[in-house]
């Protein structure tokens, strides 16, 4: 018998939300436990800041580049190699349960598999391998899907439908009539994406992931290995948590963001010293891609709506803290609790009102790079808590994964295992995590690609509809934690940005073959 | 304010621009070819096609030119304030066809959608008729459809007042 | 009743598609090589062009799509019942590209009659790309107009309702 | 000095609508007088029944497959071959006065010469000719425009607009507000293309072709020569000529013709027994081509109708004898009347009720393709008065002109001179006359390949969107000249059909090259 692993996603969750990285509004002590009991990540860096880039990449342990899912609405290929497939193949069950994203949400043709699952009613359907062999979808023998919405085609949705359609109408709608994502407001404040919903918790997406994960965990023989993936859909907006849960957090006392300057002034200055595409959008003169509310503009967010969302946020943490909290007790209850792993993360992060801004977009700033990520190794593993402070990849978590099943990585990984310490990220780790942003929206295209390294971050903006290859960022974290002072244009910095360039470029590596098209916005 | 959006897929196919034209312009095979069809019925110049999620779109057939080898319908029933799908046949002298497929729309995240679509049914039609079989050129052979022998020009009719 | 029509040109250029959008994607330069256009201005996403015969036609400018390398318009003020024009850069992959003009519009005659002018076009646009010289063509090696720089994406956005 | 050639052509004028052919509703007297000076032709046959081919193939001496104006719409090229340029060149002084037509006439761009011309106010144009050599617009030095709308961009409605604005208005348009033939219905009987037009008739094209004829001819030098093509819009619809003018013909006395059958069961049988687009047009199932207004359905057409229709085209043939008198009295007033050879025709014939049908289409019988045609050379030639039975061509006009002008025939002419007489057809005309249509309409295409030849008329249907090519029509002339039997698939006649089919396949020869494209419908 080998170790378990549960594999712990959110969606768009900030680094400081979770109480071990500093945070203060949501009180998350089991993940907090976790991260006592084992390793901590200060500096966990996504390839891409958007979900089914970033979520290709865990799955694959491959950059965009190579995986080919280069923004939201190109799907990856069935035969894309698979990280759950290694560990199935050496006798793991697995399963993936709530949001997966690998494959584009709109779908009126049905066309993609994660969507025909649902219908078809079965825990999963037989493909072809990266390798030529058939296997169940993506390595899971088992899926269970959810999203943000009461609506559409997944598990989720339909489970409601058929068992409390009286609620389906309290979520907010996360799309409008157009299909473009809501800028409907909502709460006290009119914050886009907020709604009170009156759900009861129970039938909330987020105990429903832990419901699913639990009964699928209790079906298995007590001497299976398993990897399991259990992938929450919030704290991504909507930010429409169940309302009988709102008094956990008072909205009027949640502190602003530190990256928030209340001081509009201030806060376009620093904007204006940024690359063009940031006041853009900024101003509502630019909308590039499709994560935010295209109607929404980013200039007319009130400090009351960056609190009430803030809190909302904070609400939705706590509920998936203590729903990790129930899956690990059902997990102790099977009598695992020495033998599982379990590593909680995100895809990547929010920007929750950093430079006066919500949502994501190419913007490669702590708010959506910098990620939470807790290993908390087998307790009979023998492997010490600790703290590591250099930068590792969301593209390091399938080579982690195979380093626990005690098999070899897979030699399409690019990552490598996480380090268990700071000595250990020294000696293995490249040291280095390369974030790549490309986006194409109506003939608008944006591309970013950034070296996150030696305590600086660094942004080349490819030339495009918006950028004419000459702008960039580059910011100095230890003296610039919030990144407000570009410095790409700091002469004195010229060497040092030279050569954070030509390692990034040296990094991409060439590009082979043509782009993959966009199937749908998401 | 509704945003429209156009999107264009192409795929250049080995064969001759007649025998592309023989699929596309059968408008009731589009299901054996476009992915996620799984129906398509067309009585005079309407044609009602069943989604592989259940859903049904009416549809209006504009144009069926087999000169210019340009196919033309429209979603009609209100899913869409604008909606015109082109299927083009383009011969590129070589024995070779340029096969376009444009869909222009609002809401504009249907153009993307259908776009996706298009493209997915642009690979499959490359893929049936490089191999000379399959579901579409299977059935082309077996002969037209009934209602296709030469026939008046009423597709290109259409109300717009 | 008034009946629409749909009406296709193209022609092969012996271009690169780069080099060939960089004249179609110039809505500015239209009168440089549509025979027939004598002037022609842009203010946003309105162009005003004048014709030959001295009648001014308003167009709002729907797509310019460098990606896609697709650029869309549709002439406004009631003389249509429906118009789209679309004007495409193909890539061929051999250094080639087929350029296509189509023409949608209610009344059909019209589609006809732009359908003319667009071949036209056409016809003039390759013989300025492949001899390298001429109006258009000058223009564009003298740079880009003022308004055509990085810009925001005002174009796709249009009120439908 | 030489002979002056005064060619007149009228357009869709019926064989039957003079009295030297046996006309017996307008009164014709000064081509009858003509035909008894000189020679008139039993059987003159177009080589397609629509305008624009038809007057490219006198103009250029060619076939429509050879000179490409394939359909109406499609222009003659500027630098196609022109019998007017070769006239030029050997002295003569040249004009076109009226309609021309080698060019579409719906042009907003303005892009074509015809229209061109009258904004320039000059009364031609160089242009490279088919030889390289520069000349003016298709040989003709002096350009003067009318067609049978006062509106437009020809010189005739440029001059009412400048002149007599106040009568505009009281023309037919010719168009509806689709640009589509009109199918409005005017006169006593609603009948389509009719309108009582006030027009003075001084101010009418009839009149006004002729007087820019005589003003052209008045400015010439005694001692030169000239080729003049006074080109008169009429008999064409819309059927709108002076109302002062109507009380020639009392439309309720005029005779149904001869191929109107008022018996419906017996008309639809006729079209029955025809190749299938005969009857789909009728029914109004069929709009295959844009030389009839879309809109109307022949089935409707009333006897009355046809009878005003009748009765005002005779009225505008009238007309046009009669301003054909003013300027033969002007060519004479001149001295010139000796030398005078004057050729009468017109570009292809119209339905004029027979079958129950109106306009033109593609419909090769009688109605559309005999022509009336008489060559009056000039008295001091010496040629005798003579009747020509055997068929002869339009496409025979260029060599005639040739002749007359003592220059060979050009090599890329295809027609012979006409025969003076019947003798002379025997000895040097082929016997055969070739008659092609082609049309595309937003998909819909119909071609008809026809061999008029020893009695018979034989037309194959090709294969389109209309016939499969199996269909065709068989007529024997003397002992059915109404074509009301079609004995295609007479077994009795199936050598006679093979023979002819054969030699029509051996005369149409090689196509060379595409089409040229369609550039408006008109």
């Amino acid at each position: 018998m080998g170790r378990k692993i549960l594999f712990v996603t959110t969606d768009q969750q900030r680094y400081d939300t979770l109480g071990c990285n500093g945070g203060a509004i949501a009180r998350t002590p089991v993940i907090d436990g976790l991260a006592g009991e084992g390793i901590r990540y200060e500096r966990a860096v996504p390839a891409s800041v958007v979900c089914m880039p970033s979520r290709s990449t865990m799955l694959t342990g491959q950059s965009p580049r190579r995986h080919g899912v280069w923004m939201n609405g190109v799907p990856l290929p069935v035969d894309a190699p698979s990280a759950a497939e290694v560990l199935r193949r050496v006798g793991y069950r697995t399963a993936l349960v709530g949001k997966p994203h690998f494959e584009p949400f709109l779908d009126p043709f049905g066309r993609f598999t994660e969507n025909r699952l649902a219908r078809l009613g079965v825990p999963t359907v037989d493909s072809l391998g990266h390798d030529g062999l058939v296997g169940p979808h993506r390595g899971f023998e088992h899926l269970e899907f959810a999203t943000h919405s009461s609506a559409g085609q997944l598990h989720y949705a339909r489970w409601l439908a058929e068992n409390h359609p009286e609620v389906i109408d309290g979520f907010y709608a996360t799309l409008d009539r157009d299909l473009e994502v809501n800028a409907d407001g909502g709460g006290a404040t009119g914050a886009p994406q907020v709604k009170d919903n009156p759900v009861p918790r129970d039938w909330y997406h987020t105990d429903w992931v832990a419901d699913r994960t639990i009964d699928w965990l209790d079906a298995l023989d007590a001497d299976d290995d398993w990897f399991c993936w259990m992938s929450f859909p919030d704290p991504h907006h909507p930010w429409d948590p169940p309302e009988s849960e709102l008094g956990r957090v008072a909205w009027r006392e949640v502190p602003l963001p530190e990256g928030y300057s209340i001081d509009r002034a201030e806060r376009e200055a620093i904007l204006d010293a940024k690359p063009r595409h940031w006041r853009q959008w900024y101003d509502g003169q630019l909308v590039s891609n499709f994560e935010a509310p295209p109607s929404w503009v980013p200039a007319t967010l009130t400090a009351d709506q960056l609190r009430e969302v803030t809190a909302r946020n904070a609400v939705e943490v706590e509920l998936i803290d203590e729903a990790l909290g129930r899956v690990l007790a059902a997990i102790a209850a099977r009598g695992w609790a020495d033998d599982l792993d379990v590593i909680v993360t995100t895809d990547h992060g929010e920007l929750g009102g950093d430079f006066g801004l919500l949502f994501k977009g190419p913007y490669h700033v702590d708010s959506l790079m910098r990620l939470p990520l807790v290993w908390r190794p087998a307790p009979n593993s023998g492997v010490a808590p600790a703290v590591v402070n250099g930068p590792v990849g969301l593209v390091d978590l399938a080579p982690t994964w195979c380093a626990i099943a005690g098999v070899a990585p897979s030699p399409w990984m690019e990552g490598v295992r996480l380090p268990v310490d700071e000595a250990d990220h020294v000696d293995r780790h490249p040291g280095r995590v390369i974030t790549e942003w490309d986006s194409e929206r109506f003939g608008v295209t944006v591309g970013l690609r950034t070296i996150t390294r030696d305590g600086w971050v660094c942004t080349v903006c490819m030339p495009g509809s918006v950028h004419d290859g000459s702008e960039g960022e580059l910011y100095r974290l230890d003296d610039d934690p919030l990144q407000r002072e570009n410095r790409w244009d700091d002469p004195a910095l010229r060497s040092v940005r030279d050569d954070l360039v030509a390692d990034l470029v040296d990094s991409l590596g060439p590009v082979t073959g043509g782009r993959r098209p966009v199937e749908a916005p998401v | 304010m509704t945003t429209r959006a156009s999107v264009r897929r192409e795929r250049r196919i080995g064969r001759p621009v007649e025998v592309v034209w023989e699929v596309i312009g059968r408008p009731d095979l589009l299901h054996l070819w476009y992915p996620g069809i799984e129906a398509c019925e067309v009585r005079g110049d309407v044609r009602t096609i069943t989604l592989a999620t259940g859903m049904t779109l009416e549809e209006r057939i504009l144009t069926l030119d087999p000169v210019q080898r340009r196919f033309q319908y429209r979603v009609t029933g209100g899913l869409f304030q604008e909606h015109l799908a082109t299927v083009d046949a383009l011969d590129l002298g070589d024995h070779t066809t340029l096969a376009v497929y444009s869909t222009d729309a609002a809401p504009a995240t249907m153009a993307l959608v259908l776009g996706g679509g298009a493209g997915a049914a642009l690979d499959e039609l490359a893929r049936q008729l490089e191999a000379a079989t399959g579901p579409a050129v299977d059935a082309v052979r077996a002969g037209p459809h009934p209602s296709s022998a030469p026939h008046a020009n009423h597709a290109e009719r259409e109300a717009t007042s």
